[in-house]
């Protein structure tokens, strides 16, 4: 086996894990928070999380078509596409709320689960409807900025681009900007009243669809600027492309405890680190005989360890289920 | 001869809190009651009995037989039942059907007869059937066999409850707050019902109560816990005079209208 | 039982049966004089985008080649059908379609998966199905008379990377990358096998199914610095891939198979795939002066560049036209049974070479061309240089 | 005694208008929902049995005949009538979300596709397979076994878990079968990865049936037995420890229910009916490879159950009917239909739909239609059509 190309590579899957892992951690956020108040998968999440991502290259193609995207300062366009991308998920997220999932609130639960499963094809194919007639393609590439592609060589073996570090240092921003909203704040408070007993939580006077909406909104705005950096990291978006990382992002959210905040942070990040870890090692360890494609079983695999001995997931507390 | 059910030094702590501290408690038969202010272990000390938490230190014993780590289902084929403080009955399924889940432990067919329809299936159905309607009349509720469960009225919920947890045949019976709720009279044809059992079957009861009447009523033997510990245990009249219950209980009284739900 | 629901059902049956009648007799009023072609692919799902070019390149023949059958007085139609990349779709749309008398041939499929159980079905009627895609030899090696396909195969086609790869880009080392779908995978494989054979080293054999994040794959091609990396598969995934590893500043050449011809790859990929390889059995446009019509036909009426296998679409109702054509020529209808044995005996040259069947429905000798990407900007995609040119027959099991 | 007259008068009727107009979608839909009024009507019990054994084993063989694509729908929803079954002990009776059912089904379809195929000879060398076509009915109860022992595989760790924990878990045990299936194709070849397994052997057909009447009546028994045998454990001790399970878990434990052992119990019953239906619809395609076993697939007979009605057993029917026959009926008839018109010119308020940009094309909106019908579905009735109704048991006197 060939020992110095398996720890020469070591520290550039450890970085790259932790990138797609504040990556994943971004998407988890809008599936942990909409969980935690309403103890309800929001399926639909991927393409809110999506449509950030399409928000963001709308406005970059037509900032380009304009000439302007070379002229702007990239930092300005960033924050732009950013602000707008969330924007836009967030909005999507607050009226699917309204339209599909508020009629269902008092219904069983795998009936919202249904309803958010419609939304979810329905929101795809929509999709991929306007952009080709809009644009005549549903597969649409990030406009490049080539600040964002240089690298910083930190070492021999070692490199790490400008966008990666726009996704982590975003990605810290936002964590702690929810954090300091759900800890901190009025609303924050409210939310946390509504997540623990909604009727009691409107007795004392709070406004339980708005604080509702208002989870929608955070959660969605969360997706919506995971999407952006989604685009700006890969590059290639459609309108199916939520539906993989939605869905690991939603294991990394269960991994790390549904419905805590610093849960879908630390899930996000084994996962990421998970992912890598296979996809790299896994075919150099075994001489080929398993590769790459096992990543996912080797990262659903670990979950399943982790769900059984703690069955509340990493960081979540396990609750005493009382007679 | 030992006890039917014998439970010594119990203690059961939940993080740094001593929920119950070496308690000890046995039953040959009748009715025990266990009594005190709220928060004082009474419905953990139940879940330990039942095999939902498992305790620290001591032992439970059934007909010398020890439940310690047992599961909740294997604590009732041997013989001990429960209902719950917070009624929880199957809210979707109706009364008789309720009441036929009661009986699974005693049922002993198995997939291919249930599969194949044997002659032995539709005798047990039968049978089920049959002792199901009775148990539903004994506690009044024969009329409502088919309604769901979920809108029968509160005092029904409370005595189907009692009817399910009846029909796993348990010789020990644990009826956690079975009158809260209810009127005094409804709360005293329940505690004749009681009676009634321990008469005909030979059932032994323990109570947790709130409602010193019914209690004073139909005990023989009353257990007093306070933050964990037993503070007391005699016979009605004299627990009722004993000075620590009294201070135990005028103390807590004072802040508390209303026992509130423990959950 | 409450009577409401019964009430209900009835109501809605009765408007049905309003509704249906007349529809009925509608729908089976089309008279004799109606030929139609039928096309399955993806049309809605994560597939769409190559399955709609099948479609379109299809709709741009009939509309090309009908003249002479509508002179002859029958009405040609296209009838399009989404199989969703679903094997139970597809199968459910081909007994859909041999139920239709009218339809006479059928262009598809996009999946190998689909269309081997679904030209099981056609197959009991004797419809001629003619694939513009579908390179799994498993195809043709069934021997079923009514399969026809004008894309080469994944034998063939890894076989001519390799050949490339080992004669004219002299690589020593490589690293084969495949997308884990049948076409991919299948295409890596025969150049992996066939690469070592010719002594090129293989230092990685890796599938995956990743669609955005290939950092973690790259990072180890990285390290081993191979001459060359081949992906079996399509542009959608490639371009990300190709444009990230060059990102992280791999070396390496890249190579691939036909699913890279579409002028998305530069799109998506930009500088990263300049200079890189690809082989093809669509003819650069320099050669075929009529592959350049077609493009410019295609854009002109739908808007975009063709996708990869339009061309082979194309190709494939062309000479299903012409079979018909054929087999309508003495004034009597054509049967399907007529249709499908006529196809063995077209001979057409087209946008992708001149096309002639053997015995199995292979393409008889394929001509396959490596071209190379000169430009980032895709409107020059039509201007990619031939490198080489190899013929090579279809094997004969 | 109305309602008798109607019954019978529908099926009747419908039946020879289907005969009368074999390529109208919406007739056929008429003949369906004769058969849902039959179900619903107010009719003697012996009449209903009467009418349906006549529509199910004589009529609709009948009409399949005439159209192949009717019987391969109605095939096709037995197909899925018996998983939404399975899946309805688990989820609608045992109340444990299972996002990863396909999971079983794929496990029946390669355990046939294997030994039915050659390649077995892969695994085990020599050349004793594909077996004989025989062996596809013992096969049956091996495929049952082995899913029903996967289920137990699957739950035995798992069953601990709550809720949505125990939901993501089946979600990922889902695809990793999945991936399992694309991948073990080295180091040893059992599955051949994403070319899939072909041909695979089809049973000897009994009464020298057509394959396709007798895949029907295949289907059309297996799903007998599985509503005989859903109704029967429904009707148990076990059915109701079950629903006890369902309603509250802790309460259920204290009254006798050994958790684990009626929750195991609950997956291998339901793993077993996908098992046997994935041998049956392996034979069915002849091929199959893991894109029959997406997320996806899980997530639609989910949505059968549910729409049907949770804990139903004519629920999870109609369920698995309605999503089947909008999937490949009513949405497909649509927009053959909107094609038809537009290939006839017909223009609504002065705009010719032949001028209808190509991306605007019907057959793509399928899949948003019905992403729309299940929002509409759940807001409307979200106890689904035929929600449970509890069986009033006769008291003795």
């Amino acid at each position: 086996m060939d020992y110095p190309l398996l720890v020469g590579i070591f520290p550039q899957v450890l970085l790259d894990g932790i990138i797609l892992g504040f990556m994943y951690a971004l998407i988890a956020l809008g599936y942990t928070m909409v969980y935690g108040v309403l103890e309800f998968i929001n399926f639909a999440h991927s393409e809110i999380f999506i449509v950030g991502a399409f928000v963001g290259v709308e406005i970059l193609l037509s900032l380009k078509g304009a000439g302007l995207l070379e002229t702007l300062p990239w930092p300005l366009v960033l924050v732009l596409i950013l602000v707008a991308g969330m924007a836009g998920s967030a909005a999507l997220a607050v009226s699917v709320e309204r339209i599909a999932y508020r009629p269902l609130r008092a219904a069983p639960r795998l009936i919202p689960l249904i309803s958010a499963i419609g939304v979810s094809f329905f929101l795809q194919d929509l999709i991929r409807l306007v952009e080709s007639v809009w644009r005549n393609a549903f597969n649409l590439v990030y406009p490049t900025m080539d600040v964002l592609n240089e690298r910083f060589e930190l070492t021999s073996t070692l490199d790490v681009s400008v966008k990666s570090l726009v996704v982590i240092v975003a990605a810290l921003l936002m964590l702690w900007a929810l954090h300091a909203i759900v800890n901190r704040t009025k609303v924050g408070t409210a939310i946390r009243a509504v997540a623990e007993d909604q009727a009691a939580a409107s007795l004392m006077g709070i406004n339980v669809n708005r604080i509702i909406s208002l989870t929608f909104l955070i959660g969605g705005a969360m997706g919506g600027a995971a999407g952006v950096l989604f685009g700006v990291q890969y590059g290639l978006i459609n309108p199916y492309s939520g539906f993989i990382p939605g869905l690991k992002a939603f294991t990394a959210a269960v991994l790390g405890g549904i419905g805590n905040i610093p849960g879908a942070m630390v899930g996000g990040i084994v996962l990421g680190l998970l992912e890598a870890f296979a996809a790299s090692y896994l075919s150099l360890l075994t001489g080929g005989a398993f590769g790459a494609e096992y990543k996912d079983i080797f990262a659903f695999s670990v979950l399943i360890l982790i769900l059984i001995f703690r069955p509340k997931g990493l960081l979540g507390e396990v609750v005493r289920e009382r007679a | 001869m030992a006890a039917l059910f014998e439970a010594r030094s119990v203690t059961k702590r939940f993080g740094g809190l001593t929920a119950l501290s070496s308690v000890d408690f046995a039953l040959e038969s009748g009715i025990a009651s266990i009594i005190g202010p709220n928060g004082a272990g009474k419905t953990t000390l139940f879940n330990v009995f039942t095999g939902l938490y498992a305790c620290d230190e001591g032992s439970v014993t059934f007909r010398q037989q020890s439940l310690v780590g047992l599961r909740p289902d294997e604590i009732t084929t041997l013989g001990v039942c429960r209902t719950f403080q917070n009624i929880r009955l199957f809210a979707n399924m109706t009364a008789i059907e309720n009441v036929l889940v009661g009986m699974h432990a005693r049922v002993t067919l198995g997939l291919w007869s249930v599969l194949a329809h044997t002659a032995g299936f539709h005798h047990t159905e039968r049978r089920l059937q049959a002792r199901a309607e009775a148990l539903l009349e004994r506690v009044g509720l024969r009329r409502h066999a088919n309604d769901v469960a979920r809108n029968l009225a509160y005092g029904s919920q409370r005595r189907l409850e009692l009817a399910r947890a009846l029909a796993s045949e348990p010789a020990l019976l644990l009826l956690d707050e079975p009158t809260a709720g209810m009127t005094q009279g409804e709360a005293g044809a329940l505690m004749r019902l009681l009676r009634d059992l321990v008469a005909d079957l030979g059932l032994a009861i323990i109570l947790i109560e709130h409602n010193m009447r019914v209690v004073m009523e139909v005990s023989d033997r009353v257990t007093v816990l306070d933050h964990g510990e037993k503070i007391a245990e005699g016979p009605p009249r004299d627990v009722q005079t004993n000075a620590r219950v009294i201070e135990a209980y005028l103390g807590t009284r004072a802040r508390e209208r209303r026992p509130r739900a423990e959950r | 039982m409450s009577r409401y629901p019964v009430r209900v059902t009835a109501v809605l049956l009765a408007a049905l049966a309003l509704v249906a009648l007349p529809a009925g007799s509608h729908l089976t009023a089309q008279g004799k004089g109606t030929i139609k072609i039928a096309t399955q692919s993806p049309l809605s799902g994560g597939q769409a985008a190559l399955g709609e070019g099948i479609k379109l390149g299809t709709q741009l023949a009939v509309e090309k080649f009908k003249g002479n059958l509508e002179k002859m007085g029958y009405k040609v139609e296209l009838v399009p059908f989404d199989d969703q990349a679903k094997p139970d779709v597809g199968v459910a749309n081909a007994k859909n379609i041999i139920a239709d008398k009218d339809i006479l041939v059928v262009i598809g499929h996009l999946n190998s998966g689909v269309a081997i159980p679904s030209s099981e079905v056609y197959k009991e009627v004797n419809l001629a199905m003619i694939s513009p895609a579908n390179t799994n030899p498993t195809i043709t090696d069934r021997g079923y008379a009514s399969v026809y396909r004008v894309c080469g195969r994944d034998d063939v086609q890894g076989v001519v990377g390799s050949e490339f790869a080992h004669a004219t880009l002299k690589a020593k080392t490589a690293f084969v990358i495949h997308d884990k779908t049948t076409y991919g995978q299948g295409v890596a494989e025969f150049f992996k096998a066939d690469a070592e054979k010719k002594g090129i080293k293989v230092l990685g054999f890796e599938g995956t199914e990743e669609k955005s994040n290939f950092d973690p794959i790259i990072t180890p091609i990285k390290a081993k610095n191979p001459d060359l990396i081949y992906f079996g598969g399509i542009y959608e995934q490639a371009g990300p891939f190709f444009k990230q590893a060059r990102e992280k500043g791999v070396k390496s050449k890249f190579l691939g198979p036909d699913g890279m011809d579409s002028s998305d790859l530069t799109k998506i990929g930009g500088k990263a795939v300049v200079g890189m390889h690809y082989t093809s059995v669509a003819g650069p446009v320099s050669v075929y002066p009529q592959a350049k019509q077609f493009a410019e036909d295609y854009k002109k009426k739908f808007g975009k560049n063709p996708e990869p296998f339009a061309a082979q679409a194309y190709d494939a109702t062309a000479i299903a036209v012409k079979a018909i054509e054929a087999t309508a020529k003495g004034g009597k209808a054509p049967t399907r049974e007529a249709v499908t044995a006529a196809i063995r005996g077209v001979r057409h040259t087209g946008i992708t070479g001149s096309v002639e069947f053997d015995a199995k429905g292979d393409p008889k000798k394929a001509l396959y061309f490596v071209l190379q990407v000169v430009s980032d900007n895709p409107e020059k995609w039509g201007d990619n240089k031939e490198v080489k040119r190899l013929v090579i027959a279809a094997p004969s099991k | 005694m109305i309602h008798g007259v109607l019954a019978v008068a529908m099926v009747a009727l419908s039946a020879w208008a289907v005969a009368t107009f074999p390529r109208s979608v919406l007739v056929f839909l008429l003949f369906q929902g004769s058969l849902l009024f039959t179900y619903l009507a107010r009719i003697p019990a012996w009449l209903r049995g009467a009418l349906f054994a006549v529509a199910l084993l004589v009529l609709m063989p009948v009409i399949g005949y005439y159209n192949g694509y009717y019987l391969e729908v109605a095939t096709q929803v037995g197909i899925f009538v018996a998983l939404a079954l399975g899946l309805n002990i688990v989820v609608g009776l045992a109340g444990l979300l299972d996002l990863g059912y396909v999971a079983f089904f794929a496990v029946g379809a390669y355990t046939w596709a294997i030994f039915g195929s050659p390649q077995a000879n892969l695994i085990f060398g020599g050349g004793a397979f594909p077996l004989a076509p025989g062996w596809f009915y013992p096969f049956l109860l091996v495929g049952l076994l082995v899913a029903a022992g996967t289920g137990l595989l699957l739950g035995l760790p798992v069953l601990r878990l709550h809720g949505d924990y125990l939901a993501i878990v089946t979600l990922g045990f889902g695809e990793v079968i999945r991936v399992l299936a694309n991948n073990l194709d080295k180091p040893i070849n059992i599955t051949n990865g994403p070319k899939g397994i072909t041909p695979i052997v089809r049973p000897p057909m009994p009464f020298g049936l057509p394959t396709s009447e007798a895949f029907y009546f295949l289907v059309l028994v297996i799903v007998a037995v599985v509503i005989v045998v859903n109704r029967r454990l429904e009707d148990s001790h076990i059915g109701r420890a079950w629903e006890a399970i369902r309603e509250d878990q802790l309460a259920a434990q204290a009254m006798g229910v050994p958790l684990v052992r009626a929750k195991l119990l609950a997956f291998a019953c339901g793993a077993s009916f996908a098992g046997v239906m994935g041998v049956v619809f392996s034979a069915k395609q002849v091929f199959i490879n893991p894109e029959s076993f997406t997320f996806l697939e899980s997530i639609g007979v989910l949505a059968m159950v549910i729409l049907g009605g949770m804990g139903s057993i004519p629920g999870a029917v109609i369920g698995a009917t309605v999503v089947t026959v909008l999937n490949l009926q009513v949405l497909k008839g649509l927009s053959l239909w909107l094609n038809e018109l537009k290939n006839a010119g017909v223009t609504v308020l002065g705009y010719s739909l032949t001028d209808l940009p190509t991306q605007l094309e019907p057959a793509k909106y399928e899949r948003m239609i019905f992403g729309v019908i299940l929002i509409l579905m759940m807001i409307f009735r979200p106890q689904g059509i035929f929600p449970v109704r509890r069986r009033a048991r006769e008291l003795e006197r």
